[in-house]
Formats: C-alpha cells, structure tokens, sequence
C-alpha cells in the first residue's frame, strides 16, 4: 500500500576531446600515435570523397547523394573499433565506414551513379549492402549476431542508423528481441539531429534518443559525436562487451549533417542558418587536428601532402568508375531467383529484340 | 468549364457503322479456323447457343469434315 | 483556368479541399514546413497551420494507423507517404485496419482516408523509390485505388477520393509528375471513382492503361484505330466499360510498368477471357515490365514499357 | 571532456488495497460508497460472464473464448475512470471495460459466437471494435486523440493491450507519436505476464514494462493490477492529465492471466501450476470483498443475492443473443465498400442461386 | 512409412532437416515450450534445445527481419508466423529485403529462408485468421510461394523449400491440417519447386487449384473428365504445365478460396488468353471466394467455393 520508486535510471553522455583539441587524459582510449594519425587520415578521406562526389553530382557524373559532412568522427570513430570479422549494417550514409573498412572508393561511387554492382561486397569484408527503407535492417544485424552466436564465431555486429531511424518500428521490434536473446549487437545512431526536414525535437519527445535503451533493458550512452576519441572508445567498449558474452548496446552518437539532406533537398527552406554555424565550430576534424598537432603529430605541411595524396586517389577511384563497361539488361533478371524463370527469359529475349539501342 | 480537356468522355461512343450491329460471337478458335479455311464468318449463321457461330458452322460452310483441334 | 503540371494539380486540389471542409487535414513526413519532398504540400503548411498539415516522425505505419484513428472521430485525413515502395511497412494498417474498418463495425464507422504515393519509376532514385506494385493493393475489399492519368485528372480523382467514405489508395505517378501541363480550372471537377474513361476512341483495339503509362499508350496508339481506355480507378475496377469496348473492337493490349506476373494486366485480361472471349479476335496481349526488382537508375529504363514497345502489341494484335 | 549522468528517471508502482483488504488511507481514492460498491459489483458480474462464456463454449455453443478470469480489477478500475465521451480502444480480452462501460452482454456473447452483428456499438458509446492483430490498434488512439483535439472535444481515448502487444512496431510508432504531438491519449498495458506461452520475461528484457515510456518521453507508473482502487486511481489521473492539456501516459497493470490463454490453449504445456496458485491468492475481488465488508458495505447475503441476479442477466443475455436471426448472405458484401459493386452483386446472385442451403 | 495427417508430416519434415542440417534453425511465436498453435512444432523444443527452436517475442516483423539476417549470415531458418492475416505486418521485411537480398548484392548474399504460416479458413477463428491472400506475394519478383495440397507434398514441398537459396513463403492449407492422411515416408522425397503435377489426368478440362481448394476439386472433378492440376508453386510458376494440359483439353477452370479480383487465378487464367487463347474451346472460369472481408466463422463459409459450386462450373465449360 503505497506509491514507491521500483527502478531508477542514467543516462550519461561521454567527450573524451573538446573542441580546442585538448584530451580527458583519464578517459583517453588505448589508441597508438600512429592509431590517432590514421583516424584523422581516415576523417580527411571521407571528407574529401564527399566534398568529390557532391561536385561529380553538380556536374551529372553521380546521381542524388547523400552527403556525411560533418558525421566524420561518428563513422570514422566507431567504425575503427570494428575487428574485420565484425559484420557491419549501414543505412544508406555511411560513407566514413565504408571508407575506414576499406570498401573500394570506386564502387561507392558506382552506386551513387545508380548502379547496384557498387554494392557487390569484396569477399574479405563483412558488409551488409545499404539499406534505403530507412530502419528496415535493424533486424537483420540482431538475426546476424545472433546467428554468429550460435555458430559459435567470436564476432559482433555493428548496425547504424540515423535520429529518423529511431522511429520506425523495426528498431523497437530489433532492439526488443536483442534484449531478450542478448544478441552480440551494437547499435549506432548517427543522430545528426534532422531527418530531411523533420528536427530532433520533432522526431522523439524523449529528452535523449540514448534513454531508449532503457526500453529493452540494455545498456545506452550518449556521445559527442563530434569527438572521435569518444565514439572510438564508447563503440570499442560496447562491442567488447558484446563479443564476450554481455548482450547488445545502444550509442547515440550526438552529431550533425552540415549539408542538405541529399543534393536533392534545399535545408534553407527549413532551418535555421545560425544552427548551422553553431555546429561549424565543432567540426570534428579541426579539433582532431589541434589534438594531433599538439602532440607534434601532425603539421601544415604534412596536411598538404595528405590532401593531394587524396585527391590522387579519388581521382583513380572516379576514372575508375568511369571507365567500367555499362552493365547488361541481362544483369536486371540474372539476380531475382537463383535461377532465371522461362517467363524471365522470354522478357529478356523481347528486351534484346526491342530495345537494345532503345532506352527510351 | 470544369470538363476535363478534350471534353469529358466517360461513356464508350456510339458505334455508328451498321457491319456491327449485330456482333459477331465466335471463340478465336473459331475465328482462327474460318481464316485458315476462307471463310468468311460474316456470311454464317451461327447455329450455337445465341448465335454464336460453332467449329462445325465453319467447317459445313468450308465443305469440309469436322477435324481436330485449331491448335495454335 | 491554369495550365498546370501533375504536382501543381495535386497542390491545387489539397488546397481547396482544406479550404472547403475544416476536417480535411494533411500529415506525412516533411509535408509542413518543407513542403513535401517533390514540392507537392508547398505553401499549405504556411496557409493552414500546423494543427492541419502536419509533419510527422519517419513511421509510416503510424502515419496511416494514425490517421485511420482520425479518419474513425470523422476527420478526413490525407497521409503522404514519400514513395510507394515504403507503404509496405503500413500494409498491415491499410488491409487489416483501413479496408475493415467498415466492415468490422457494420457500416457504422467509415474510414475516409486517403493515402497519396508516388508510384513508378521516372526520378532516377535509389531502390524502392520506383515501385509499381499497384496489383497488390487490387486484391483488397475494402480498399479503393486510384490512379490518375494526367494533371486534370490527378485534381479531380483526388478531390473525389477525399469525398469518398471508403479508404483510398491515391497513386501518383512520379513519371508524369512535371511531364504534362494541362488545363486545369478551379473548382469541382466532375469525375466518378469506380469509372474507367475512354481517353481515345477506336474501333479496332482495346488498349487498357492507367497512371504513368497513359501517355506511352496515347502516343502508342496514335498511328492505329485503337481506343485507349484510362482504367483511372483499379479497385473496384470498371470492367464493363472494358468489355463493352473489347466486345467492339474484339482485341485486348493491357500495358502497365509493374512486373507481368501477378500485375493488375492479369486480371484485366481474366475478366475478358471470362466474360468477352466471343468477341476476341486475337490472343490478349500484356506489355509490362520484366519479372525483376526494379533496377537502379542506370538500367531503370529496361525494365519500362516504352511506346515504341506497346505500338509492337497492338501492331502484332491487329496483324494477327 | 567527461563521462558524466544527463538524465535520470525512476519508475514507481502504486498499491493502494492489499491482499487483506487494507487500504492506505492517504492514497484513498476520491470514491463513494456506492462507487466502491459499484466497482465490486462490476467484477463480479465480468467474472461470471466470464464463467459463463467458458460452459458455453464447452457445449459449442461459442467459438473460441479468451478468458479473463483475474484481470477484473485491471479492467473494471481503469474503464470506471473513463468519461462517457472518452473513447475506448479494446485489444481482444477487455470485457471487464465492455461491461462497465455498458456494451450490450448479448452483443458480446454474440461476437464471441463467430457474429460480426456482435461489434456493431450502441451509438451513446464511444467503444471502438475488437482488435484481433495484436497491438495494431494502438496508432488509432492516438489518431482519435489528436481528432479530438484538433476538434477541441476535451475528451481523451483509452488504448488498452497486453504485455504482448508492448512488442509490436506499433506500440513504439504509435507511443512515439502520442509523445510528439502530446496527444490525449492513456494507453493502458493488461500485463498478465503471459502472451499465449511466452512470459513477460521472454517478451522483453525491460525490468518493468512501465519504464518504456522512458523511450518516448511520456510518464509512465505500474500499478498493482489486481487492485482495483490503484487500477482507478493511476487511470483516472493519467485521464484528467490527458483531458487538460498534460499529454499522452502509460499505464502497466501488473496482473495475472489465471485461465488458459483461449478454450483453444492448454496451459499446462508451459507453464507451472505453482505460479498459477501464488497469484491465486492475490485474487482482485476477494480483497474487494474483503475491504466492502469491513466497511460493512457488503455481506454473504448482498453477495448470493448479487450473483443470482447477475446469473438471471446473463441467462437473458444468452437467450437474447440464441434468439437472434441468423445474418443473411447478402451481409458479407453489404459493409465492404459504401456501394456495393457489380461484380459483388453477381457474386451474391451466384451464392444465392447455388448456395442458399448449402454451407458445405 | 506411416499414414498422417498434413500437421503430422510437416512436423516431420522440420524435424528431418533440423537432424540433417545444423544451420536450419525454427523460430516464432510459441514454436518452442508449447509446441505451436497448431501443434505443429511438437516435440521439437525438447529434441533440438532452445537455441534451435526459438520461442520469440511478438512482433512478426522482426521474426522475418531477424532470420533474414540469420539467413545472410549461413543459417537455414525457418520462420513461424501464426496465421498469413499477420504476416501485413511483417511485409516490409519480407518485399523489401528477403526477396532483394541477392539482387541488391549481385548475387553474392542469398536468403534461404522459409516462411511457413497457415492461410485459409476453416477453424472458425476471428478475423484475419481465415486470409487467403496469396496472390500479393505473387508478384513480388525474388520471393517464392509455395502451398500444398496434401500430407506427402507438404512434407516434400516443405524440405525442397528449406533447400532452396531463395526465400520461400510457405502457405499451409488450415482447412487441411487434419482432414487427409496420407502415407508419408522418412528421408528425402522428390519434387521439384516451379513445377506443377498432374492431379488427376484427364482429356476434357484444365483444372487448376493448389492449396486448400485442390482436395475438393479433385471431388468435384470425379464426376467428369477432367484433368486437375495442383500448382504446388505458385511464384515462380508453371505456366508450361497448365498451357500443355489446356491445349489437349481446350477448357480451363481456376479455383482459389481467395477473392475473385486480383486473385491468382487472373494470372492464370492472363497467361492462357495469351499464349493458349486457340485452343479454348469455352470461356475461361474462375471458381473463387467472394470480392470480401473473410466473414467471421457464422458466414465463413458462405465465402469458400464449394465441391458442388467447382463442378458446377467444370459443367458448365463442358456444356458450352
Ligand atoms: C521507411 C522510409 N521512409 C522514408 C524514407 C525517405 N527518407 C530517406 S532518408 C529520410 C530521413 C532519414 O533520417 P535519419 O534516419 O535521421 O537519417 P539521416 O538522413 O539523417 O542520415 C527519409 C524520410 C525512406 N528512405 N525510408
Ligand atoms: C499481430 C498478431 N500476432 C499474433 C497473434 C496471435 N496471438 C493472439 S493473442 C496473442 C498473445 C497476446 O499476448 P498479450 O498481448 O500479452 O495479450 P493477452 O493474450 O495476454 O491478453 C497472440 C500471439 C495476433 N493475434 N496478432
Ligand atoms: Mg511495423
Ligand atoms: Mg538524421
Ligand atoms: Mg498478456
């Protein structure tokens, strides 16, 4: 007979680097120099495939493009915590992962050129192939873990989707039965706190999208998405935690897109300009790089030479893509079923007859 | 007006030619079989059931035996 | 009266129904203060409020199950989903819920919600942003769907289906979204859901169309004596005037951009062999895209009917 | 540069009645006798319906039959703090709010036969169908919610489901959007610790169930569900907030389902009887009894006279409901669409011609 | 070998691959501790353990979504869904990634993944417990659906379905859990998915069923001449088999408990008029439930064709 408290709850948040580059040395994760270098290297390389594929975009080289500017450190950052035999589930802006795990630049470009070959995985890499329906593969990275689990396979799985990801019911109905079968799951929220045009605020009323962890009993913990360090350590912890036995995570990396929603949207027409400056200066790569200057690791020159390391390499990735052949309209039916059906055969056969000079 | 633009046409048209006033029922079967024989289906008098012309009108009128199938 | 194209129809006519009738209230993802992804809801938001367009989480589920609630207290909701390939996450709303709601309650409480899609490919988008599964949603009593044809018929279709008490699935087809510019007046447009319209009339051919492939079977059409028929609302469907045209000019081409197999072209054709089989003269002809997940962009076109193709239908069915 | 706590939360469960009939005076309710009566009376008559419901179905004389024998006080506690012109969202197993709120018992027995007639509401109230697909329904009320308010009808709807149902994308879409646009809506979780056989802890791997409304930013409370006045009480609250302005909040009753799952199920495959016997003795209407006769509100003799009236309504309920005419073909079509169409009426004219005595 | 019933042989065939083969793995709601709903399951908990035969939370979305991803990853799961009214919820899951996964990897990733779930009336349950709505997965390319007749086909259908790479929706006939016995051996049986089976041959009429109306058309078709055709796969399917059957008879009857409009039969009865139209000797007939919201089990059965209703229309193309 009485009203009394029956659980009790925190949520905290982790920043590890501050925007002046200076560390928590405390909190510091058990990263190398040459570790800390390679991540702001990896930071530099999305940026600038991005900043690429946006002017290959302008001038009709790339289809609609999502751009990750200003995700760099909650991609790079969680992303570099992953172990190779670590199976990874994107949504569909992701580049800083791919870029980190080592996907061919050139077929990330041939998939935002509207081609699904782009999406054909290299045999040594763990990677799901982009998810559009926004939140839809949350499932599949808890059935993954779950199946690894039961083969035995000391690995973990890494899925990430955005603010806008949280809403749909596939990521109550994921995170639900990851509790209950404690799946080696960590799940990712790059929120970048818009979903097209739809603000945070907007999205949830839940004061943090990281106390949502609470709903299925497991852990959740904010970031500073922003710092790189602290995503790297928040992600290395919970998918540790995560191969040896400890059931699934939820972070919430605290970001923010800087550019519109795609190259398709115009984010004037629903935010507010001065927000986006605020973020401006928590640019996640500045701060990296005072760190690292700081610590006598990096310098202009050594930026310099990296940029046009980089520019190079795009610049074969894009001629690359460039220069493959067109696929064949027998790629259209040769992926349905395993085998093609006489009825498929026969379409194709009209299409050769029809149109192979017609697309029209 | 608020019709649509090229005038609101819902209803079929009225068919003015008289050739069709009277419409010629036969399965494509049938019709396939009158050709393949020269017959023409519009001389026959259909002896089927309201009409509809039948494999052996088509092929009394062609002085023929009844065959087998039409195939395709 | 305006010339408009597809998008500014649509506008126009959500905008005279909110202005007409205060139960008419609009809600999707990004349908307020950025005015719609294709720029559909512009400037709505700003006229009527946020309590009447109304931008929602990313959960089309709970778009249209919320709106199912509101449609239930007597609100005439309009939910947007971006594309039609994400309604699949709200199947179970729009069949179990939307198209029974009326049934369920005998007849006592309605469902008059209409729930607008893009539909068909045309935008050069990545995956499930070119969907033409139309024929799944045919297969459920209960549920209405509408596609228009043209920007005049896009107005008055989706003033019609707001009016309407049963659910209404509102297909839009992205193809002609900015293609055509038609005349398109103020006001009521008289139009019947549940009619099919002879777009063209012929003697020689029936060609059955809707949506984004229309205008391919006009232009098809235009060197022979085929009538078109545009089908307009597939569920329930017209099929008298149908075979009131087949039985005149004794042959059937039904084109669509959905996958052959399964596509509403099936049961256009099964209604024909059923009950207008005496009067064909040829085989029925199906032009529609391959059995295939629709391609990205850089095959997309393979996979759609183009005119050239529908022209070789009715060239081969008056040949024949 | 920290990892420090930035939300905090707590969950709290009210119990106001004991198993011995106690109450806590300070929590008291503001009810009169005749209400406290009331709501015993209102048990009563859902248990025996109840019985009677399960005898019926084991003469065939109903279908399939979902028992809620030991949710009463979750039931008639919550319903009797609805408004008449609040608007009732049922799962499938709520007849304790149907026969509080008044729905015809007839009409109920009539559903449960395998009627459709059996939903068709009486027009003064406010009760949405039966909702077989479990948890769909709960975007509708928040729907009807955001109706009334956009009406400016101060009334607010009632949503009840199981603790199954908490597991549905629905739930978490629905509860999401109630928390975005502070719908009036009071959503009421029957966890009676079992969905068919799988138990509340293999449901989810949340301590409470009540602390999922964390996720979205809403209150939440669990009340002891077999506790009538605790039931009313959290309800009547969670409404008022609701009415006035204060939003969406969900309600866990922890209680117990004491039958089978349906006349189809047998529990005994899965569950142990031992757990059955414990909640056996937290009974809702023998403590409410208990509480009444301390009052002395009620005796042996109110009680005999009380069930054998209540049996006299039922025995005229089920001859009502017997008495009725069987539904007509034309009736399967009739409430499709708002016309019936030309191929539906061939399809009746071809059942009436071949089918009109043959069901087979 | 031991005469069973369907719920009997389809017990046996999972507990046949789960001993065969460690990666298949069963999951759903209440397939473990209780054994199914339908008793389907038996047995199986306590032979393979809990990490094999998963009792899982309710949400039929994740069930598919989560064995999609034990798919992806090597497994052979196989997926409960209590009946096919609550696979709606579970459709995103189902359209959009188990029947794209290899398309969208090129080929790389498969989803041999099996969803099993009863459809169909016939236990006098509440609504959407009775769905017959196979058609909508029908046209949806990469998925394959597959329904059978009889105790010994659902068994076979059942282990040629887990062997597949591709993801298979398997649709039990409720209406014949327990009606037939068959002899049904152990070990592997042969049949082949895509490929439909003469049921009974016969000269004078095509006709074509599957599921739970195959049972009584073959009663029906005892009466006549007719050749029955059990389609057993119904995406991709057996055109060849019913064109060649149709071409020696000339008449076609198509029989599906699902509602007319939209139903499978329109495909079927499509592909004839196309590619067979010269052989018809008669019109084409669906025999089909009503274009309705499956009634509650007191009008249920005014819904479902009967033996009588099928031989009255074979009758009928045979009189023509
Ligand atoms: C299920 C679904 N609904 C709608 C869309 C259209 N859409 C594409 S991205 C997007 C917003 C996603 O927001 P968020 O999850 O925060 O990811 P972000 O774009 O910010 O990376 C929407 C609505 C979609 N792709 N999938
Ligand atoms: C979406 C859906 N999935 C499965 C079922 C089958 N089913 C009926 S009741 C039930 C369990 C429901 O559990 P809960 O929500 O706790 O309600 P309770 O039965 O305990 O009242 C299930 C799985 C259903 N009706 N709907
Ligand atoms: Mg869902
Ligand atoms: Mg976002
Ligand atoms: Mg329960």
């Amino acid at each position: 007979m009485s009203k009394k408290i029956i659980a009790s709850f925190t949520v905290s948040r982790l920043e590890i680097l501050d925007e002046q580059g200076r560390v928590d040395a405390e909190l510091m994760p058990d990263l190398t120099d040459p570790d800390l270098v390679r991540l702001y290297e990896l930071m530099l390389l999305t940026r600038q495939f991005d900043q690429r594929a946006l002017h290959l975009q302008r001038e009709g080289r790339l289809g609609t493009y999502p751009s990750v500017l200003g995700q760099e450190a909650s991609q790079v950052g969680s992303a570099y915590a992953l172990q190779k035999s670590d199976w990874f589930f994107p949504a569909f802006r992701e580049l800083g992962v791919f870029v980190t795990l080592g996907y061919p630049l050139a077929e990330i470009y041939q998939y935002w050129n509207g081609d699904e070959r782009g999406l054909l995985c290299p045999e040594q890499l763990n990677i799901f192939p982009i998810c559009i329906a926004v939140g839809t593969h949350i499932p599949h990275a808890v059935g993954a873990a779950m199946a690894a689990r039961y083969r035995g396979d000391p690995i973990a799985t890494a899925c990430y989707f955005g603010d806008g990801g949280t809403s749909k019911g596939d990521f109550h109905e994921g995170l639900n039965m990851a509790g209950v079968f404690q799946a080696p799951v960590v799940f990712i929220i790059q929120n970048n706190q818009w979903a097209i045009s739809i603000s945070r605020n907007h999205q949830t009323a839940a004061e943090t999208l990281a106390q949502k962890a609470i709903a299925y009993g497991i852990p959740g913990i904010q970031v500073d998405g922003n710092d790189v360090l602290a995503v790297y350590q928040a992600t290395r912890e919970a998918l540790q935690r995560a191969r040896s036995g400890g059931g699934p995570s939820l972070i919430e990396c605290d970001t923010y897109r800087m550019a519109d929603h795609t190259t398709a949207d115009d984010a004037a027409r629903y935010r507010d300009p001065e927000e986006v400056q605020r973020w401006q200066r928590r640019d996640p790569l500045l701060r990296m790089r005072r760190f690292l200057a700081d610590r006598g690791l990096w310098d202009d020159a050594r930026q310099q030479q990296l940029e046009t390391e980089i520019d190079a390499r795009l610049d074969r990735a894009v001629a690359r893509e460039e220069a493959t052949p067109p696929a064949r309209a027998r790629d259209i039916f040769a992926y349905t079923w395993t085998e093609m059906t006489p009825r498929q055969k026969r379409q194709l056969q009209q299409l050769r007859d029809l149109r192979e000079l017609d697309h029209g | 007006s608020a019709g649509p633009p090229e005038g609101p046409v819902t209803e079929a048209p009225v068919v003015s030619g008289e050739k069709k006033a009277v419409p010629l029922r036969a399965l494509p079967r049938v019709r396939a079989l009158a050709k393949a024989r020269g017959v023409a289906l519009e001389t026959l008098r259909g002896s089927g059931p309201d009409g509809r012309i039948t494999e052996e009108d088509v092929l009394t009128a062609a002085g023929a035996e009844p065959s087998g199938d039409a195939g395709d | 009266m305006a010339e408009m194209n597809m998008v500014q129809a649509i506008n126009l006519a959500l905008r005279e129904e909110l202005e007409r009738d205060p139960d008419v209230v609009l809600l999707g993802e990004d349908v307020g203060r950025d005015g719609g992804v294709f720029r559909l809801t512009e400037g709505l938001y700003e006229a009527f409020g946020e309590e009447r367009v109304i931008d929602t989480p990313l959960s089309e589920s709970a778009i249209i199950g919320v709106a199912i609630g509101m449609a239930a207290y007597g609100l005439k909701p309009v939910a947007e989903i971006q594309f039609l390939g994400f309604t699949y996450g709200a199947i179970e709303q729009l069949f179990s819920h939307a198209a029974r709601l009326r049934s369920r309650s005998r007849g006592q409480l309605h469902c008059p919600l209409v729930v607008r899609t893009p539909y068909g490919g045309g935008v050069k988008a990545p995956e499930l942003h070119e969907e033409s599964s139309e024929a799944m949603f045919c297969h459920m009593p209960g549920l209405k769907v509408v596609v228009p044809g043209s920007p005049w018929y896009a107005k008055a279709l989706l003033q019609a289906s707001i009016r309407t008490p049963d659910p209404v699935l509102f297909l839009e087809p992205t193809r002609l979204y900015r293609l055509l510019r038609e005349d398109v007046p103020a006001g009521d447009l008289p139009v019947e859901l549940g009619k099919a319209r002879i777009a063209r009339p012929g003697d020689s051919v029936t060609v059955v169309a809707w949506g984004s492939m229309l205008e391919k079977s006009l232009r098809a059409a235009a060197g022979f004596d085929a009538e078109v028929i545009d089908l307009m609302t597939l569920n329930p469907f017209d099929a008298e005037t149908i075979l009131a045209s087949v039985r005149r000019t004794g042959r059937l081409v039904v084109v669509h951009e959905a996958a052959q197999t399964g596509g509403f072209g099936a049961e256009i054709a099964a209604t024909v062999a059923e009950d207008a089989i005496l009067s064909l003269k040829a085989p029925i002809r199906r032009v529609t895209g391959c059995d295939v997940i629709p391609p990205l962009p850089l095959l997309e076109d393979y996979n759609v009917p183009t005119a050239k193709q529908i022209a070789g239908a009715i060239a081969e069915v008056l040949a024949f």
